[in-house]
């Protein structure tokens, strides 16, 4: 079997009516389990012959759990936002062909429907889905599917030729590392290739810190076997016999499918000694991380795996020259990898077509926060933020207005919104002081606090940091407890250069890239938002609500009937009045828990900005503690 | 202290080594050191001499204090596979150390270097000298002493260390350090050659002993070629360097980076030696950062040392000298980010745990947070022990002793 | 049948031999593995079996401790019942989960500090993103080994005193059912 | 390491004067309590005792190094009350304050057995180059802290000569 190629598939067409379900942590979050059980139910009871298939995830997270139904005969519909107490209706209607209340059509959209297919839709057909392509639509868990849609094609053209050959056509492809600095992959490949020595490793990177990015994890869970070709791929170029896939704890799921992926592979003769006949040896295993968002530069990595702390070490030396245990180790991100499979098999010249003159191909991104249709979208480079955030992800929801975007996380910075043509590259975003990062992407409105976001941030890399240098650990606190003084109303004007100074030391003195790049949410935000700052500090004012030393509640004496909901509600006991009558909120009981806010069934009670005098419960203007 | 004199000339010492010898060079830290004939740096030198006769010296290890065998036992065990392959072993130790490592590789060549006299005291004026001698020397127990000058000339020993036979003569290579040309061994440490050539480098974290760690920050220098700056103390010397150690933006940086470890420490971190040398040399007197501080409690558990986590710059010099020197590893960081503090075994009292009380980490600390213990008591006046804990360190006046 | 009685295992002889054994095989660089395998059985680390695991290694108290409390994952503490997991993402904040978080250890009425609820039912941890940004703002119940694990998105004020609730019944009935089994082994 | 032992108690009290020494005690706190025979339990246990029994003790102080001057000068110590001083450490430190307090009596109340190896893991120490007088010890083993002679004739620390 293993000389005549690749092995045959055996497709599975028994039943003709066909129920996807997305199996992927984010629809089970958003119960995907439930309906599952409610579709097997359902079949039963209605007597139907249904063949039931767990799918990956393809990013539209906004229709979250969706089912995808395929009969013969029938158009392939998309059913979005569906609970288990739905599924028979829409089978029964599907079966009666009144799609009225489908999402969209993936194939075979009847004429007279209402509605799209899926391919009109604004949020599918702004995108290029160049290596998500299948997620959505293979079952990950199906070595089977994935070479039926045309895997392992990419490995089986890289053994047959010389390393060289599959540099060369990285080369030509011109593909940038997908992690975040943007570093061609084919010179990483290149400098580990040539270290002498024949042991080295390849590490593929699903640790995927970046709070508000869940790419990695989306396609380790839709579809593994991308990365473990793509792997297996870096491997054999560099001349490594040993691999590992580098996942957080915290995902088990995208753990557990990339491990039955490579047990599957390794069946299959895709894995283990003489791989595909071609006397060429190679294994991985997957690396459960214990989490520490520090694991996402390579050395701590690196130690982390040797069973350490995972704190970072000076570079150079470059893992390319002594990584793992000392030997030359290349280490990719996991979306750059199953981009080098899909190259290897679609060819470089599909992929340079795409993108922009420096960098090609494509990106996927994970818009979040304050737009309609959140989810993960893979676009060209090049694409300005505009088109992602509102033709892909819709804009804002109803009533609210994008402010910023957050781009790249922690180590990111936001682009307000006047800077939305901006095309998204490495160098144009670099420009504007974020950085593409890992391609998380948060939108803010005007409920979202620009100060606080910075002050976020640097909670995260204050806890995150490995804390061996000494400028990385300090720098983050004082900028830290800088922010949380501007967020009290405790700041003064000094504080904004001190913040100045130290993000200017930490990006030129600290060890790693993190405490490097760990200022960047400050400086954008004071490029871009200086405003805001300035009424944290002189005003003593936070207008979009965020910041609870900054705001107070108060009680609407007209709309208030007296009832004492909020009062009783209070977990402090900090209302108290009399029933019939306005309450008084006392300010020095209240923790601003907003409690009180939700249970008042007339909406008496708002917040608003700035301090009030102990005595008053309205806010004076300029009357300030 | 105990005395020893180097018995052993280098073409005597070459005598003993087969071309094909794989070589481990052993030094003790302590006494020995004192002695002038071992350390760190007599490695390096013997190192190079050996090199350019064309020996192959696979590692240089030193060990806190020979004469404890558990600690011969631990550095064999972390490196195993490098005992395996070595076949000789030179011991740069009193002949007790050189005893210890008989010991615990009976199966490879070891060759020691010094006779050990006895025991004696390291005298201010007159270095180390011998008080209390063995019987096989025939000598007499004297409180004055004998200088190892008199000890060389009696009993015809070698004077100093290899050197004074040989001077090594490794490959120098020409760079350019601030606008000058400056001649430095060649793949040597950047930040030990600017410090050999009497450069003013600010330096927590760094000792040649321990190695580069690369956390305090303070050696940034900038080199042509290179993005940002580099840690001196984590750069490799190549040929056609050219680097600047000071100019205005490295003195901001280097007054900010010490102003926040002042900041993280508290005041009291100011009495250190080498913090207060930086503060008045960059006339540092008013700290721009304030942090939140938390006292901690001292650690005073243990006989020997005494444990100040509040004067810690957590610059890594005590774990790594505890890991690398004493092979005990007994001192370790924990937690993470802001959060890091050091601590002894599984978060004990240094009287609890493992400690062999080799003295590595109290000599290799910068601020004092890791002290020897002295106690004293007047018994008539003060009914309580007072703690005093040293200011200088002990390698450091007896080096200059 | 038998008449000899089998004494059950001391908890002290039950972790060294599930020590021992997870240990037999591995090398100081399975050493997060060997502590994530300790933790799943027991749901925390407890300085007992760090020691164990220290000695069992051959690696040193203080690399084992360095280690344990680098990584989220592990717990040196005892956990709840169930372990309220809040997302401390972008995503999550932005929509208001630091809110949350304040809210539950209110809820909770747990001082500062204190990371387990007075009838330890419930223990609360800042998490760090779980890739469900879509659904933020989100929190995790797991039961304090991990196996069960249910993810709850949306979350406001009112589902929080719904899932606070939901959990303190499963606890009570849990409780209920093991007297009730003890009481079935007593009458036997 | 060097290993020495101290006199009994009767022996040390033959070289006191008790109306006229005012007597500091010096502990050595490195090779001496090793080998059970400085540190500051010894310290008190001799001190203690002293001052039961009448003796004009004035101060009591533990050093690091009682062989090395500048240790010596870095532990500050302020025994000029004292006329008598006690070093509970090896020959190496009573030669040490000899010469550093030559206008007061400093007793050798300790004597050296030899130089010593150890292994303080398993708390056990082996002599290895013996002092005059105690040819004999060599190759003996001793418990470390206590200084008491193994009572297990097999030995532990393999010793090479």
């Amino acid at each position: 079997m293993r000389n005549d190629g690749l092995p045959k598939v055996i497709v599975n067409d028994k039943k003709d009516f066909k129920i996807k379900v997305p199996m992927a942590s984010c629809t089970i979050a958003a119960g995907a389990n439930e309906v599952l059980l409610s579709i097997n139910a359902v079949v039963e009871s209605m007597g139907l012959h249904v063949e039931v298939t767990p799918v990956g995830c393809m990013g539209l997270d906004f229709i979250d759990p969706w089912i995808e139904l395929s009969k013969k005969g029938y158009p392939s519909t998309i059913y979005g936002n569906v609970t288990p107490d739905i599924v028979e209706q829409i089978i029964r209607e599907y079966l009666d062909r009144d799609y009225s209340s489908a999402y969209a059509f993936r194939s075979g959209k009847p004429n007279d429907s209402t509605v799209p297919a899926l391919d009109e839709l604004d949020v599918w057909k702004n995108q290029v889905r160049w290596i998500s392509g299948k997620c959505g639509i293979i079952n990950p868990e199906s070595i089977d599917e994935y070479i039926a849609v045309g895997g392992y094609q990419g490995l089986k053209k890289c053994l047959e030729r010389a390393p060289e050959e599959t540099i060369e056509e990285l080369k030509k492809a011109n593909l940038r590392g997908r992690g975040g600095a943007g570093f061609p992959t084919w010179i990483k490949w290149n400098i580990c290739k040539e270290q002498p020595g024949n042991v080295k490793y390849v590490i593929a990177n699903c640790d995927e810190g970046d709070p508000g990015a869940f790419m990695n994890r989306l396609l380790a869970e839709s579809d593994p076997h991308r990365i473990l070709e793509g792997l297996i791929i870096a491997g054999h170029t560099i001349g490594a016999n040993r691999g590992f896939v580098f996942v957080r704890a915290e995902k088990p799921l995208a753990a557990k499918r990339l491990m039955k992926a490579a047990e599957d592979a390794r069946a299959k003769g895709f894995l283990g000694g003489n791989i595909l006949g071609s006397g060429y040896c190679f294994d991985i295993e997957v690396f459960l991380s214990a989490g520490a968002f520090v694991c996402g530069e390579e050395t701590a990595m690196i130690a982390a795996i040797q069973g350490e702390r995972a704190n970072p070490i000076q570079r150079p030396p470059f893992p390319a020259v002594k990584g793992l245990w000392g030997m030359p180790t290349i280490i990719n991100n996991v979306e750059s990898l199953a981009h080098v499979a899909t190259i290897m098999a679609e060819g470089w010249e599909k992929f340079a077509a795409l993108g922009t003159e420096k960098s090609k191909g494509t990106k996927m991104y994970c818009v979040t926060g304050a737009v309609q249709r959140t989810g993960a979208y893979e676009v060209q480079i090049g694409t300005p933020i505009k088109k992602l955030l509102y033709d892909i992800a819709g804009g804002p929801p109803e009533g609210k207005v994008i402010k910023a975007v957050q781009l790249g996380g922690p180590s990111g910075g936001c682009v307000p919104a006047d800077m939305f043509d901006l095309p998204m590259d490495y160098d144009s975003l670099q420009s504007a002081g974020a950085i593409m990062g890992s391609g998380g992407m948060v939108v803010l409105d005007n409920t979202n606090c620009m100060v606080d976001m910075a002050r976020f941030f640097l909670s995260f890399t204050t806890a995150e940091s490995c804390g061996k240098c000494s400028v990385g650990r300090i720098g983050t606190r004082l900028m830290y407890e800088t922010l949380k003084r501007i967020t009290k109303g405790e700041g003064t004007i000094d504080d904004i250069e001190l913040l100045k100074e130290t993000s200017d030391v930490m990006q030129k003195a600290c060890l790693c890239a993190l405490g490097r790049t760990a200022s960047n949410p400050i400086l954008t935000t004071l490029r871009y938002f200086e405003n805001e700052y300035m009424a944290h500090i002189k005003e003593k004012k936070c207008e979009a609500l965020v910041c609870k030393s900054l705001v107070t509640y108060c009680i609407d004496q007209e709309k208030c009937k007296g009832c004492l909901v909020c009062a009783k509600n209070c977990p402090l006991q900090a209302i108290s009045g009399e029933k019939g009558s306005t309450p008084v909120i006392d300010i020095s009981k209240c923790v601003k828990c907003g409690t009180c806010l939700d249970s008042c069934p007339f909406g008496a009670i708002t917040k608003v900005s700035g301090r009030v005098c102990e005595k008053s419960v309205k806010v004076e203007e300029g009357c300030r503690q | 202290m105990i005395i020893s004199v180097r018995s052993l000339s280098y073409d005597e010492l070459k005598r003993n080594l087969s071309r094909d010898d794989k070589i481990v060079l052993w030094s003790c830290d302590t006494c020995v050191k004192h002695c002038g004939i071992a350390g760190m740096d007599k490695m390096t030198a013997l190192e190079d001499m050996l090199k350019e006769d064309g020996y192959t010296v696979i590692k240089k290890e030193l060990i806190s204090e020979s004469c404890q065998v558990n600690l011969a036992k631990k550095h064999k065990a972390a490196q195993e596979d490098l005992f395996n392959e070595a076949t000789a072993i030179i011991t740069l130790t009193c002949e007790l150390g050189y005893q210890c490592v008989r010991n615990v590789f009976p199966k490879i060549k070891v060759i020691g270097t010094a006779k050990t006299f006895g025991s004696g005291n390291f005298s201010n004026k007159k270095g180390p000298i011998l008080t209390s001698p063995l019987p096989n020397t025939g000598l007499e127990l004297n409180p004055e002493g004998y200088s190892l000058k008199n000890l060389v000339e009696t009993f015809d020993l070698q004077q100093g260390f290899f050197d004074f036979d040989k001077v090594p003569n490794p490959e120098k290579i020409t760079i350019t350090v601030d606008g000058k040309p400056l001649n430095v061994k060649k793949d040597a440490n950047l930040l030990d050659e600017l410090l050999a050539n009497r450069m003013k480098i600010p330096h927590l974290c760094y000792d040649s002993s321990l190695g580069a760690i690369g956390a305090c920050r303070m050696c940034l220098v900038k080199i042509e070629g290179k993005r940002g700056l580099v840690p001196s103390c984590c750069t490799q010397i190549e040929e056609g360097m050219v680097v600047t150690t000071e100019d205005e933006e490295i003195e901001k940086l280097r007054k900010s980076i010490l102003q926040m470890i002042v900041a993280e420490c508290g005041e009291e971190i100011q009495q250190s030696r080498d913090i207060r040398f930086w503060l008045r040399r960059y006339k540092i007197t008013e700290n721009r950062f304030k942090l939140s501080k938390q006292e901690e409690a001292v650690d005073d558990s243990d006989e020997v040392l005494i444990r100040d986590p509040n004067r810690c710059i957590l610059c890594g010099r005590c774990v790594s000298a505890c890991a690398k020197l004493s092979g005990q590893k007994v001192i370790n960081f924990a937690n993470r980010g802001s959060n890091t503090v050091t601590i002894t075994g599984l978060n004990d009292n240094f009287a609890n745990t493992d400690c062999a009380h080799c003295l590595a980490c109290a000599h290799y600390c910068p601020t004092n947070a890791i002290t020897p213990k002295a106690i004293s008591k007047k018994i008539s006046g003060y009914p309580f022990w007072t703690l005093i804990t040293y200011p200088k360190k002990m390698t450091r006046s007896t080096r200059a002793g | 049948m038998q008449n000899t009685i089998i004494l059950p295992p001391t908890k002290e002889t039950e972790l060294k031999q599930f020590i021992r054994n997870i240990t037999a095989d591995a090398k100081r660089k399975d050493l997060i593995q060997v502590l994530q395998a300790v933790q799943e059985k027991y749901g925390y680390l407890e300085k007992e079996s760090l020691r164990l695991v220290a000695t069992n290694l051959g690696v040193s108290f203080s690399e084992v401790y360095g280690v344990a409390t680098f990584y989220h994952q592990f717990r040196l503490q005892p956990p709840g019942m169930y372990v309220i997991q809040v997302c401390m993402g972008t995503g999550c904040h932005a929509k208001g989960n630091a809110d949350n978080f304040e809210n539950l250890k209110l809820l909770l009425e747990m001082k500062p500090g204190q990371h387990l609820s007075k009838d330890k039912v419930f223990s609360l941890e800042a998490a760090r993103c779980f890739g469900c940004c879509s659904l933020a703002p989100v929190i995790v119940v797991t039961d304090s080994t991990g196996a069960y694990r249910k993810v709850y998105g949306h979350v406001d004020q009112k589902g929080l005193k719904k899932i606070l609730a939901e959990y303190r019944k499963k606890a009570k009935e849990q409780e209920e059912s093991e007297t009730k089994c003890e009481m079935m082994v007593c009458q036997k | 390491m060097i290993f020495s032992k101290i006199e009994s108690y009767e022996d040390i009290v033959k070289k006191l004067d008790k109306k006229e020494d005012k007597i500091a005690i010096i502990s050595c706190n490195t090779c001496a309590r090793t080998c059970g025979n400085g540190g500051i339990n010894k310290l008190n246990e001799l001190g203690f005792r002293l001052i039961r029994e009448g003796y004009n003790v004035t101060d009591e102080a533990v050093v690091l190094y009682a062989c090395s001057e500048p240790i010596l000068r870095e532990s500050k110590l302020n025994i000029d009350d004292a006329n008598t001083i006690i070093v509970l450490s090896c020959s190496a430190g009573w030669s040490c304050f000899t010469r550093n307090y030559p206008d007061k009596k400093v007793l050798m109340v300790t004597e050296d057995i030899g130089l010593v190896i150890s292994d303080t893991d398993r708390e056990i120490f082996k002599v290895v180059m013996p002092y005059k007088g105690h040819e004999s010890e060599l190759g003996k083993e001793y418990r470390t802290y206590t200084g008491e002679p193994l009572a297990s004739k097999k030995i532990k620390l393999r010793c090479v000569a």
